[in-house]
């Protein structure tokens, strides 16, 4: 494919707590041996985009330490490849920092952008999961001669309604975009299109578009260059109707998790690979005496005890009479004997000793923080 | 290419074998492709050895169905083995001048490639082969191999009496220098067993590889020629002795025992080695998924399963579906199988993406057997289909599309 | 292994020809590997088509002196095909069951790896050699192919009536369906010549291939029966005519030709061209050094090359030496090879590695030849000493030491 | 080898002008086709040493751009590999940007050298090119059982004299450091051994070695280490005799540059490979009316005029009639009809129009700045 793909490691309006505190929303776990980027980058390369940039603002050790050098993807390329952008790379390396808004993360990107021989770009968030067909999508807006495609949605969260933030948008009968507001209600029920933050434009137009929105102080791409530019420009809508997981808060992202436990979202997601970086673990061994009923389990854990509803990841150590109900279980943890977890995040490397019991809720999980022993 | 730079030790891995020992299983793969503990290959063990050694130029000789084999080893990354200088070469016989010639034997698919270690200048070469299931520091054997000046080493282990005749056997005296060798002899008069694992002075090497390619008697084989007429010509070869796991996994029941052991409680073989690790391709699914059904009790199962049955005493690779009702014991399942509802397989080897429909039996004792003893092991071949209700008797190996005998 | 990503188009380079009117040039390696254009190998030109065009999996095929071209190909990263699903993949004959059979003919070639090419589904197969020197977007010709609904689609150039007897030929009609193909015909109907360059929408092309296999008469070869075959049941051929730069640089004097074409003022082939790059291993030599005495006209010097003699419209690989007083001039001089003080060499390819002593003239004229007429192209081998005043007259091969003839 | 190497790709007493404003000292392009660093990696690498972590500090953007994954220095490995260790990648990235001194700089990133497996570490600075044998280095090391072996030389530098800011050392007849201090004389002809900022450490003492220094506020590693320890470990010499380039300032980047021009420094440095990274340029073309003389010229250069006495990089033109004496010519750069350019360094992409003519001294060459139209 002759596009550019680039990838917002980072949301603006995320809320994630802990998980958050040291590494950047791309590289949350999820779906047990997974982080969240992988989903992004595996959907560019299974259309055939092997040129990704991904834009990283701070916090983003994790990020590049998972990402490595792009092999697992397939991204080591002579051309094009995968690209990490971190702030401090930049030429003028006087302002390092923070991105005033997605625009300016472009502007200060730009030189590397331009050296891309893609001739459109498709640019993605990261707090949504999907599974946009980029094919289609790229051949859609070249088709419908539109300057800009945006994808929208008209589904709900996963907790059913619209995630707050969002932009909502209103098309003509051509699929023209005719109006576009923020969403600003806290999960809005009703019936309106949504817009996935991902859109598609020719890499010349984001040039122009990028360094005249900057000339004017202006950053956000929704309020500074769609709205503003509406009756200017074709901005043209594409709806998606595949799988949406939305994992920009702590419920989201549980809710997000959790569903990887129906096998319907699971053939959906996993219908095309989805890669991530290779720990080379052993297979997971399960006891005597286990239980382990509707959970997912990665490779290289040891489970002596009970799991059950839940979403274990690579390297977990369940020691005999516990349990762990209803909970997402990062990398490297240690569940010792007797332990009793129900809702409970736990963060990478926690260590949870003989018979503590810790128990959240649906609506507010238990979060252990990396490292972490209790 | 200029700059090659030389190494101390180059590894020949003789991987050419057919493995017909092991049925329906070689039947499309080469045996050091064999599937092994889940998401392993037998050839991951010398390889991963190998890089664990600190030895990283490695030729893998190929002849018989290397397809799978080649795209296995692909540039060796897996293993660290994808180098600018060194690294893992698939070395398949080829054409010289006017004719090519398949390996005749061991030693002259090594003699074959005298062009390729020279390449090297190695002073030592390691000759392995890729039918066993160890963890060793061939380094260490280097050590020996120096301190003691020999121009060969051979690891040995100590086998039992009754086994030993199976094996090439050594006496050696008190210093470990090798006094008599005798290939799977009726009577040995050692329990010293070959791990067919040498190492040889190159210099040494070359010298009775040539030799032995003029000989038209012999049979241009390790075992069998080059080291008795090493022997015989007093040139100073020496037993190293290996003291940990070691199996050779060349028959249906050796590869079904050494999986076994990997599930015992003190496990003779730990794959959870992180400084001695067993790397292998990955074979990049989505994690496992455990059913509202599943019962499992000392089992090893790995990413990419769905289990809602019940496995005993298993392995199972990447992609198995076991559904409800079913029961897996005492089992080996490679990628992809699937067993169905309500059907029941013990004591069986299923290789990938067999069916096993519902309620079919595979590894059924006969009637007519004694129920002691230890059971036989059924097989059945990649791709194969065992239709709804059919039955394997133990001891089996099954292949293509099976009906037979619907059971009672 | 799971999740194998299908290929619209998979291209099968057939590299395994020995290539024998290239003489001393092919004598240790396959002709695929032989080098060109100062730091390329003839493989470079359909392997970098192959990526530029986006066809990412390829297939090489080998049998004869494949050690240094599968080292050379390694894991396919020089040319970006080192991928994870597909990337280049060497494909030597193999032994099936109980026996292995080489490639006997193009075509049976590619049936002995029917299984590889159905790995990925493709939905039609390109047939490449390793003889051309050529930049050529496979991607149009499929396209062609596909909007004609073609079963075959053979690439084709115009040449000279005169040379039109060396090639396969073919008639075609306005809308270039191929009416009539003939293997080297002594009277030419058409000048229109197979590149050997094919497309096959892969159903057909394997129904033939098994057809073809069956056939006992057949030398199962894609231009003597395939090609025939298929055009004589009437299946959809049609030719794709290519208008650039095309060479075959199947004997010295193509190959020689084709270097020399790299040095005129408008070369017809420019390799300097970022969107259409050709890609090689790199040989990683320091840059070259260009001494007090050195002369340079018209000249292509790779790194690593240390000059203080005479370069006239000549070609240098990496690693080229040439001393004072020494005049090189209309060669080409591959990787490694050393021109002494004073020595004289003209109108030859000088093999790797080779050394020309002081005085030695190489592509001297003999004094009973006419003056007049191109100058026959004189051949050094790999590793060959030329002793020092020894002459190699113009049109010779040579090998080894050489020592004979010395010069008045 | 068990080693750890580690490149501080900065040298903080450097004064290259114009040649580090955008990049740093171990990205500075050398000897036509390298860069510094490379020289650097591959004498670890020709050691055996595949485990290797790259210190940087700021402009570090051509740095990551030049060494990519390390592929090139056959550094993409699964255990250890190449490292960069960037500031803002630190786990506390509130406090971004400038070291205090080599130890706070390897303190910023223990937590990466931690996790390396290997025994001994050897610590480099970029400024001096050699190439000390590190396989009989650490054996020394070991059998000397010394704390800190330290690498010296008698020699002087490429200018006659002994760099500025170097630590000048006295041993015992044991080769046991018994003294260390500064070297604050411009050109000191005298007869000492001076450092060449070459060290090697158990890891262990390293990371206390470190700690311990950083809890009081001391950063740097001969004043601060070596000057106030040495009574209490065991500081062991080990003398260097090969070739040596130092390219701390203009001019001695200059004579580093040209002694490339001789063929005993040439067999010296390149008597093993060194790696660098991958162009795919085409050979180098001499046309009709050309003419070089005792000039290093890259592949991918297209000469039509006059290169005499100079060092010329990948893809560099020099039309008809142009003359280019005693010069350092970047990559790509394009010297037009009827130039003259005599002791001048032009950077990367400079661009030369007919009939410009430049001229400096060898003391005080002529630098045209990276990008620059003349």
């Amino acid at each position: 494919m002759n596009a550019l793909g680039i990838i917002f490691s980072y949301s603006e309006r995320e809320n994630l707590r802990e998980l958050t505190k040291r590494r950047t929303l791309a590289s949350l776990p999820i779906a047990g041996k997974y982080r969240v980027i992988d989903f992004h980058l595996s959907n560019f390369v299974n259309d055939g985009i092997y040129d990704v940039s991904v834009i990283a603002k701070n916090n983003y050790h994790s990020l590049t330490d998972h990402l490595g050098a792009g092999k697992e993807w397939d991204l080591i390329r002579k051309r094009g490849g995968l690209r990490i952008l971190t702030p401090f790379a930049r030429h003028d390396s006087e302002k390092p920092g923070i991105y005033r808004g997605s625009i300016e993360a472009l502007a200060y990107n730009m030189h590397s952008i331009r050296r891309s021989m893609a001739e459109y770009v498709v640019l993605t968030g990261s707090s949504i999961l999907c599974n946009v067909d980029y094919k289609d999508l790229i051949e859609t807006h070249i088709r419908t001669n539109a300057d800009v495609t945006t994808v929208f949605t008209k589904q709900k969260g996963a907790l059913g309604g619209i995630p707050q933030g969002v932009a909502i948008m209103n098309f003509d009968e051509n699929n023209r975009l005719t109006n576009i507001g923020l969403e600003t209600e806290e999960n809005n029920t009703g019936d309106v299109n949504w817009g996935l933050d991902i859109f598609v434009v020719r890499k010349s137009l984001l040039e122009s578009l990028v360094a005249d929105a900057m000339s004017y102080g202006r950053f956000d791409f929704n309020e500074d260059i769609i709205k503003r530019l509406i009756s200017n420009l074709t901005f043209q809508g594409y709806e998606y109707n595949g799988y949406l997981l939305e994992v920009n808060t702590v419920a989201g992202y549980i809710q997000a998790s959790m569903s990887f436990l129906d096998p319907y979202v699971r053939a959906k997601v996993f219908q095309r690979p989805i890669y991530t970086k290779n720990k080379d673990s052993v297979p997971t061994r399960y006891y005597d005496g286990c239980y382990v009923n509707h959970s997912i389990i990665s490779d290289g854990c040891r489970i002596e005890g009970t799991v059950e509803n839940s979403i274990l990841s690579r390297g977990v150590r369940v020691a005999k009479n516990a349990i762990v109900k209803n909970s997402v279980i990062m990398q490297n943890t240690e569940i010792m004997r007797d332990v009793t977890l129900d809702h409970v995040i736990l963060d990478k490397d926690v260590i949870v000793r003989e018979y503590r019991s810790l128990s959240g809720h649906a609506t507010y999980p238990v979060i252990v923080e990396k490292g972490s022993i209790v | 290419m200029p700059y090659r730079q030389n190494r101390q030790m180059v590894a020949m891995l003789l991987a050419g074998g057919q493995g017909s020992r092991l049925g329906v299983l070689t039947n499309k793969v080469a045996k050091p492709a064999v599937p092994f503990g889940g998401k392993y290959r037998i050839i991951d063990f010398p390889l991963s050895n190998c890089v664990n050694s600190g030895i990283d130029t490695v030729g893998v000789l190929t002849q018989y169905q290397p397809l799978e084999l080649n795209a296995y080893i692909g540039s060796g990354q897996p293993w660290d083995l994808d180098r600018q200088n060194g690294g893992v070469f698939i070395l398949p016989p080829y054409v010289k001048g006017k004719s090519g010639e398949w390996y005749k034997g061991t030693a002259n698919a090594i003699f074959q490639n005298i062009n390729f270690i020279d390449l090297y200048e190695p002073e030592y070469v390691l000759i392995l082969s890729g039918d066993h299931i160890y963890k060793m520091n061939y380094q260490l054997m280097l050590k020996e191999h120096i301190a003691k000046q020999a121009d060969c080493t051979i690891a040995v282990l100590q086998v039992p009496w009754e086994e030993a005749s199976r094996f090439g056997v050594m006496s050696v005296d008190n210093d470990f220098k090798i006094q008599e060798f005798e290939e799977k002899p009726e009577n040995p008069r050692s329990n010293l067993a070959s791990m067919g694992v040498y190492i040889f002075s190159w210099a040494k090497l070359k010298e009775y590889l040539q030799k032995d390619e003029l000989n038209p008697e012999s049979q241009n084989d390790f075992g069998k020629d080059l080291i008795p007429s090493m022997l015989s010509k007093n040139e100073k070869m020496y037993a190293y002795e290996f003291k940990g796991y070691w199996k050779d996994v060349g028959t249906i029941e050796s590869l079904w025992d050494a999986n076994m052991d990997l599930l015992l409680a003190n496990a003779p073989i730990e794959l959870d080695d992180p400084p001695w690790r067993i790397y292998s391709r990955n074979a990049n699914m989505p994690p496992q998924y455990i059913g509202t059904n599943a019962i499992l009790v000392n089992a090893s199962i790995s990413d990419g399963c769905n289990i809602d049955g019940t496995i005993e005493n298993s392995i199972l690779f990447p992609g198995v579906k076991v559904e409800s009702g079913a029961v897996v014991s005492n089992s080996v399942l490679f990628s992809g199988a699937v067993v169905k509802q309500n059907a029941v397989v013990e004591h069986a080897i299923l290789a990938e993406d067999c069916i096993i429909n519902e309620r079919a039996h595979i590894g059924q004792a006969k009637r007519t057997e004694a129920a002691e003893g230890p059971k036989k092991i059924s097989v059945v071949g990649q791709d194969t289909v065992v239709e709804a209700a059919a039955v394997v008797y133990a001891g089996e190996s099954v292949e293509g599309i099976i009906t037979k005998e619907v059971r009672e």
